[in-house]
């Protein structure tokens, strides 16, 4: 059974080079089925290796399957090899799950659209190269795997190149990330030089005999590349643009699955972190529930549909690297499994929403539409609820499992973690309330000040794909933004998907419940992984008790003030510009990128025109110069030229006579 | 050596030099028959180094398909070719590359001397790696300069003619200094051997106290004789009699094995082209046709690089030594410095042309890295570089045939009329990039990991270029592809069946070396081990891979 | 011994040979009309002839005089050809100096 | 007073006599008649040293020959205008020629002193009974019997190229040669330099705006008849 493993990566593969063939001559809707297959047949492969693994005693379940030799070059050996463990595996399941239930929604979504063949090429390249990522048995595959998603997420963000900001969308993604990988690679150097291998197993067996300070390196410049791929600060700045891709591809790439990597790989690497000094964890701690603070704050004042959610995601990474830095690395992927449940839920939602009115992503053009599209609007609910922490979703279980990880670990800092996370939770709630109400309560905005949405969609540049638009127009279903259609529900490619995301977000907490050690299947699953690293929580039971109903509070609390604003009116809705526009973190950077940077390298160039070429070209001159002076030598006067020759015979003469003995 | 006792290099050598004779004897009113002479000729010397590469043993770490004539007996030079791990790939891509630049770019006038030229390039081209007399070496290489400065010269863009007399003069400045170098290195083997000799002789006739038999007169004479000169590079090499016996950094007294090392350093230094001796290449580049750019970039870079090994490493590993960290640092430097002139670039055909120094500095990093990794990333890099570069220049060649400029600024959108023609250079440019599954990434990744074993630092800020690498090309990329056409591109043609032809084995390529580099690792690991010994034991140097190596750094 | 003291030595010849080689040579430098320049180079010539003589008789070696020859032989021919350049320059312009022929046309 | 001294210091007061004729004189003609002194008195100290088939060339060819044809040469073109010596267009040309003359001069002087009159003096003399025709004769067709063939290839090319340069009315078409006005421009202003340099008194006959116009025109005809040359 375990040996189906190849065939996780295997089926996404093929349905990519298959595509890759004959996309343009299966069309629409034929190449989105083959991919959506391909995922769903490696989610059943999943399946299948997730049912031997539990066959398996839990201390060795874990299996390698190596395929064949990569790069074998003296003593590095790096294989295509997978490494089958609980932690790959739960990811590989979630990844192949969802990621057959996106492809599936893509299909209602990407109706339409010219790009068809093309987008499920990209999609099936990504399910590929993600489960490369978290199946690989060595930190090069993963890399590997790391770098394809960048690729791929950099294809799918530009999906629409017509759009210069699409493009330059992708395009900062990927050089973002590339930024992070920088590290990645570093750490990969350094721990062939110091380990001698890039095994995982390998490399986690060996932690403890290779040197702290070394480990701690390679630990520090891992979770470099987990801030560029996760999105934590400082290098969160490509994600909220990444929104310019699809929907679906939001939902997938961006907030299920991709951005998860950096989790994962500091998961992967525990016992490196282990090995090493402590001030890594918590610095992975501190960037983690920072930027959980602040992109939940900047949440507050997006007014795209989409930017909500993209900051949102962001904030619960932010969540998820807390986890890791106190060591509750079950916490952290359980955590992971729910937020791609509901975040996925919350984007396909969202997908859904703007696929209704036509294209326009601008919540302020929304509102009321529970009334046209019940069934979007019952999931989304389902996902808000579960976000904002409310019991029983399962949002509500990791968050507070994380919390209270926070809370129990070691001095005070853990309290002023868990402080800061809670605050977190509340404005969490606080803006995902705002966005229901603001777009399925009250009253159509859109409709009853007949504003041409299509303008309203124009306002907000860079989101939105206007060929999006344009291609609901095409598709027949679809009365577009411009002829101002009334919103309509999805057809049912795209709710069901929604649907089952919300049974899943619903029960997911049940993996891993508080009640009792013999309830926390998760951990005892991911155990053979994390087992000796995990934090061990031993505050009292009366005391996570208290915690929880603290939590339970303060997510109400939230989803209640914004009730006063956004659904009674009766406050005024504080949207501070700051936030709106991301504490102008992004602006600084585009500007002295564009300022500085370019300056700089335009010097560079003019120093290369001007100084090196400039003294080449000079050497040339110098030396045409000269013989140009000596050219006057040959004056042509011939009584010069014999002057010239008897003053040599005077000279030769001269020279005789010194030999000359007398 | 092994191999069939056919002198297959010398034919490989001869086929291009006779299908150069052949075009030239086509008959005028004939001219249509130019082209296919040329491609027959081509294609015929490409099998012939795939076939070498069937036949090559891998297990060989020495010189194979060795052939030694004497060639001219007073100075002691000779015909000797042979190929090893380390040159048998840029063998193979020389034969690949050449009928493929043929076969994507027409001339536009005077065929005749266009194929003439190009096939004696070839010749030229493999001549240098394949030779192993210093002397023959230096033949070839300066064969190889002449039709490259024609091609450039008579069938480039417009400011041609500065860019063929930059490109002379400046690859003339190198190989004066080679030849020097050369000659001095003959004459210091020979030296040393005759003083060797004496000295032989010297204790013959002390133990004999001064009544010396017959046979040790004989002898005695015959030590006593002056020896021949020798330009043969394995023995000069093997018998490393010109060593670096100074310790001292100071110029003045350093020893002549360091100041041929110069020389020979400068000469490959300005072909590869390392950071201050770079400017003649995106002249040369940029102004030469289509097939001269693909071939000056595919194969012409790799002689400095090739020469860096064979003249540097192999045969000076002393003085190599010594001076391997200015050369790194000039490697690293133009990593990063050529990445950032890329970027500012405005003309397409330049910008491939910058980026070409920093995965230069990359090969040259990996090379005095003298790790197995650094080596191996190294000679890959080169392949890499000849197939993915020469595969961009291919793609901006067309499309600089059809908009008739290869202005980036003036070329926007083209992947809504050519999805094709931008699927295929975005494979290119990821490849270029370094994107694993490609070849781009193994060469980079092997060269990285390995200079990181020996040269920390400079791999630190190395591996900053691969960010850098992504800039350019996706901003360039970007701006040409991304965006909504204009008028002018909105006909952009689609890549037609000859050019999809033409991509289609480098493509092929760029993947099969990208997912299964091993056949070609695994060719060059014994030679490359080899080499490694070498310097390991005739320099101070201490490899991380010969001498035991100690866990946890 | 007054006898002894002026008879003629072949270093009379010698010293008159030179005499006049330098003359030659400082009239060939001086004087600007190509004729006349053509008659300095005959004085060298002559000079050096008388040297040739000379030592052909000191040194009892008809070589000597052979060469004298083939100076004489010489000599006519750079004469013809010589004259027949300046016959060229001068008939396009009667009052051309050698320093015109500096302008290479006739 | 031996005849030979005789002879010898009248031969060469008559050579150095012809020699300082032929640098000096301002008039073509002269310096040829005066270039026939030097030629008889080498002709007679040729006779002096028994070289009397050489003599008698040396009249014949010389004096009978080349210097005729100089004369003729001069009567033809009719150049017979006294030059003027004190025009000298490259600046010191004189002075270096005085030096380099003198350096000549002395120089040799310094090689036949150095060896001394007397060690030279060795006088072996041939035996007068073989006349010296036969002696030479004998040198030149074996000894240099090669170098004789040559001389007469010399000869043929000599004559050939005389016709061919002295023929009338060749070579009519232009040539191209860039920087020819401007050479000739330097050429005239240098002579233009020289003359004013010996006579400066021709030129302040004139006032200065005639001067000015003056120096203008005679380039200018200069520069003009230049191209109609060419």
């Amino acid at each position: 059974m375990l040996d189906a493993v190849w065939l996780i990566p295997a089926l996404p593969l093929a349905g990519f080079l298959v595509l890759l063939a004959f996309g343009r001559r299966l069309g629409e809707p034929g190449a989105g089925w083959l991919a959506t297959l391909m995922c769903a047949g490696s989610f059943i492969a999943t399946l299948v290796v997730f049912g031997g693994l539990l066959g398996e005693p839990s201390e060795d379940r874990h299996f390698v399957q190596i395929l064949f030799e990569w790069i074998p070059v003296g003593r590095l050996h790096v294989d295509v090899g997978f490494l089958a463990d609980p932690l790959s595996i739960t990811m590989a399941l979630f990844i192949t799950g969802v990621g057959a239930l996106i492809h599936l929604y893509a299909i209602g979504y990407m109706h339409g659209d010219p790009g068809f063949p093309r987008f499920f090429v990209y999609m099936n390249l990504f399910i590929f190269s993600m489960l490369m990522l978290v199946l690989g048995n060595n930190l090069v595959l993963t890399f590997l795997g790391w770098e394809g998603v960048g690729a791929c997420s950099y294809f799918l963000i530009s999906f629409w190149f017509g759009d210069e900001a699409n493009a330059s969308a992708g395009k900062k993604a990927f050089i973002t990330n590339r930024i992070g990988d920088w590290g990645f690679m570093l750490a990969i150097f350094l721990s062939f030089a110091a380990a001698g291998t890039v095994d995982y197993l390998a490399l986690n067996e060996g932690a403890g005999g290779v040197a702290a300070i070394t480990m701690t390196a390679i630990g520090a410049l891992l979770f470099v590349g987990a801030i560029g791929k996760s999105a934590q600060i400082p290098l969160f700045i490509w994600l909220p643009d990444a929104m310019a891709g699809p929907t679906p591809v939001s939902a997938l790439i961006h907030a299920a699955t991709m951005v998860t990597a950096g989790v994962f790989l500091m998961t992967r690497v525990n016992p490196i972190l282990a090995a090493g000094y402590d001030w890594v964890p918590d610095v992975i701690a501190w960037v983690g529930v920072i930027t959980a603070f602040f992109a939940a704050t900047i949440a507050i004042s997006q007014n795209d549909i989409k930017k909500v959610l993209a900051y949102s995601t962001v904030s619960q990474l932010g969540y998820m690297f807390l986890a890791v830095g106190v060591g509750a690395y079950t916490a952290a992927i359980f955590h992971m499994i729910t937020h791609a449940f509901f975040k996925a839920l919350l984007f396909l939602g969202a997908g859904s929403v703007i696929h209704g009115v036509g294209g326009d992503q601008d919540m302020r053009h929304m509102g009321g539409l529970r009334k046209w599209m019940p069934i979007t609007f019952a999931t989304f609910i389902v996902g808000w609820l579960s976000i904002a922490g409310v019991p029983p979703f399962s949002g509500f279980w990791s968050k507070d499992e994380i919390l209270l990880s926070a809370w129990a670990s070691p001095g005070a800092q853990g309290k002023v973690l868990w402080f800061i996370g809670l605050v977190t939770a509340l404005i969490t709630a606080y803006y995902m309330s705002r966005q229901v109400y603001m777009v399925f309560f009250g009253e159509n905005r859109a409709l009853e000040d007949h504003e041409p949405v299509a303008v309203a969609a124009g306002e907000e540049s860079s989101d939105g794909p206007p060929v999006a638009a344009v291609a609901s127009d095409a598709g027949g279903h679809g009365h577009g933004a411009a002829a101002h259609g009334e919103p309509h529900e999805s057809p049912w490619v795209m709710t069901l998907p929604l649907v089952v995301l919300a049974i899943l977000a619903t029960i997911g907490g049940g993996l891993n419940l508080p009640f009792g050690d013999s309830m926390h299947f998760l951990e005892h699953w991911l155990e053979p992984v994390v087992g000796e690293n995990e934090l061990q929580i031993d505050t009292s039971g009366a005391v996570q008790a208290g915690l929880i109903v603290v939590a339970v509070l303060t997510a109400l609390v939230g989803i209640l003030l914004a009730a006063r604003v956004y659904l009674q009116h009766r406050a005024k809705a504080r949207e501070p510009e700051v936030l709106a526009h991301a504490y102008y973190y992004d602006e600084s950077v585009t500007a002295f990128v564009g300022g500085p940077g370019t300056r700089f390298f335009a010097g560079v160039a003019w120093f290369d025109t001007h100084i090196i070429d400039g003294a080449v070209n000079g050497v040339a001159h110098v030396v045409s110069g000269f013989g140009r002076g000596l050219r006057h030598v040959q004056s042509g006067f011939v009584r010069t030229y014999a002057l010239g020759v008897a003053t040599g015979v005077v000279v030769v003469l001269g020279y005789f006579l010194t030999r000359i003995r007398f | 050596m092994n191999g069939p006792d056919f002198p297959i290099l010398t034919a490989l050598i001869l086929l291009p030099a006779l299908g150069a004779l052949a075009v030239v004897l086509v008959p005028r009113t004939r001219s249509e028959l130019l082209r296919p002479v040329a491609l027959i000729f081509a294609a015929a010397t490409a099998a012939l180094a795939v076939w070498l590469l069937t036949a090559f043993d891998p297990h060989d770490a020495g010189y194979q398909f060795e052939t030694n004539r004497s060639w001219v007996a007073d100075f002691g030079i000779s015909w000797h070719v042979g190929v090893d791990g380390i040159s048998l790939f840029l063998v193979v891509l020389t034969g690949i590359l050449f009928p493929l630049a043929l076969l994507g770019a027409q001339p536009h006038h005077d065929a005749k001397p266009y194929y003439a030229w190009i096939l004696l390039l070839e010749a030229g081209c493999l001549g240098v790696f394949v030779s192993l007399d210093l002397f023959l070496f230096f033949v070839m290489f300066e064969i190889v300069l002449v039709p490259m400065y024609f091609l450039i010269g008579g069938w480039g863009y417009a400011n041609r003619v500065y860019a063929a007399l930059k490109f002379f003069l400046f690859t003339m400045f190198g190989s004066a200094l080679m030849l020097v170098g050369i000659v001095s290195l003959a004459y210091l083997h020979r030296n040393a051997i005759e003083d060797e000799h004496r000295a032989e002789a010297q204790a013959i006739v002390d133990e004999s106290q001064g009544n010396p038999s017959q046979d040790q007169q004989d002898e005695i004479a015959r030590l006593q004789k002056g020896q021949p000169l020798s330009f043969d590079l394995v023995e000069i090499a093997e018998s490393r009699t010109v060593v670096d016996d100074s310790s001292s950094a100071n110029p003045f007294d350093w020893s002549a094995a360091r100041w041929i090392f110069l020389a020979f350093a400068i000469a490959f230094a300005v072909k590869v082209p390392l950071f201050p001796m770079h400017t003649w290449l995106p002249d040369a580049h940029t102004e030469a046709p289509t097939a001269g750019s693909v071939i000056l970039a595919g194969v012409l870079l790799k002689l400095g690089t090739y020469g860096l090994i064979r003249f540097g490493l192999y045969l000076l590993p002393d003085a190599a030594n010594f001076f391997a960290p200015a050369l790194v640092t000039l490697g690293v430097i133009g990593i990063i410095y050529g990445a950032i002139v890329a970027t500012m670039q405005k003309d397409l055909k330049r910008l491939v042309a910058y980026s070409s120094v920093a995965h230069l500095g990359f090969i040259v990093l990996g090379t005095f890295a003298i790790t197995t990794q650094g080596l191996q990333g190294g000679l890959m890099q080169n392949v890499n570089h000849g197939l993915s570069t020469g595969a961009l220049f291919l793609l901006v060649g067309w499309i600089s045939d059809r908009r008739h400029t290869r202005e980036i600024s003036l070329l926007r959108g083209l992947q809504r009329p050519a999805p094709i023609f931008a699927a295929v250079f975005t494979v290119v440019m990821l490849s270029s990039i370094g994107v694993p599954g490609l070849n781009g990434f193994v060469g980079e990744f092997l060269v990285l990991i390995g200079s990181f074993l020996t040269r920390r630092w400079f791999t630190v800020v190395a591996a900053a270029g691969v960010i850098l690498a992504a800039l350019y090309l996706l901003w360039a990329y970007q701006r040409v592809f991304h965006g909504t056409p204009d008028e002018d591109n909105r006909h952009f043609p689609e890549i037609s069946w000859r050019e999809g032809m033409v991509v289609a084995p480098l493509i092929a390529l760029i993947v099969f070396l990208g997912v299964y580099p091993k056949p070609m690792l695994e060719r060059m690991q014994p030679s490359v081990d080899r080499l490694i010994e070498h310097v390991d034991q005739n320099s101070d140097f201490t490899s991380p891979d010969v001498e035991s190596q100690e866990a946890g750094g | 011994m007054i006898a002894a003291a002026l008879d003629v030595t072949p270093g009379w010849y010698l010293v008159l040979g030179s005499l006049l080689f330098s003359i030659g040579a400082y009239g060939l430098l001086i004087r600007r009309n190509p004729l006349v320049m053509f008659m300095c180079v005959e004085l060298m010539l002559n000079a050096v002839t008388l040297t040739f003589v000379t030592f052909s008789r000191m040194l009892e070696d008809t070589g000597g005089q052979s060469i004298v020859v083939f100076v004489l032989v010489v000599a006519a021919a750079e004469v013809v050809v010589g004259l027949a350049i300046i016959v060229a320059l001068l008939r396009k312009r009667p009052d051309a100096t050698a320093d015109d022929v500096a302008l290479l046309e006739g | 007073m031996t005849v030979e001294l005789f002879v010898f210091v009248v031969a060469a007061a008559a050579c150095l006599a012809g020699a300082i004729g032929v640098v000096a004189s301002r008039n073509p003609v002269h310096a040829a008649l005066s270039l026939v002194g030097t030629l008889f008195g080498i002709a007679v100290l040729f006779v002096a040293e028994e070289a009397n088939f050489l003599a008698a060339v040396q009249v014949i060819v010389y004096a009978g020959a080349i210097v005729v044809l100089f004369l003729f040469v001069i009567m033809l073109l009719g150049v017979d205008r006294a030059d003027d010596h004190d025009i000298e267009p490259l600046v010191g040309q004189r002075l270096a020629a005085g030096f380099v003359a003198l350096g000549i001069l002395g120089l040799t002087f310094a090689a036949i002193a150095s060896t001394g009159y007397e060690a030279t003096g060795a006088i072996v003399g041939f035996d007068a009974k073989v006349p010296d025709i036969n002696r030479l004769g004998q040198s030149l067709f074996t000894d240099f019997l090669f170098a004789f063939e040559i001389t007469s290839i010399l000869l043929v090319i000599a004559v050939v190229g005389a016709v061919l340069l002295a023929r009338r009315g060749r070579r009519e078409e232009e040539i191209v040669d860039p920087g020819q006005e401007e050479r000739a421009e330097e050429i005239a202003q240098k002579m233009l330099v020289a003359e004013y340099r010996a006579h400066p008194e021709e030129f302040y006959e004139y006032e200065a705006g005639e001067d000015g116009e003056e120096t203008d025109e005679d380039s200018g005809e200069d520069a003009e008849s230049e191209e109609v040359r060419t």
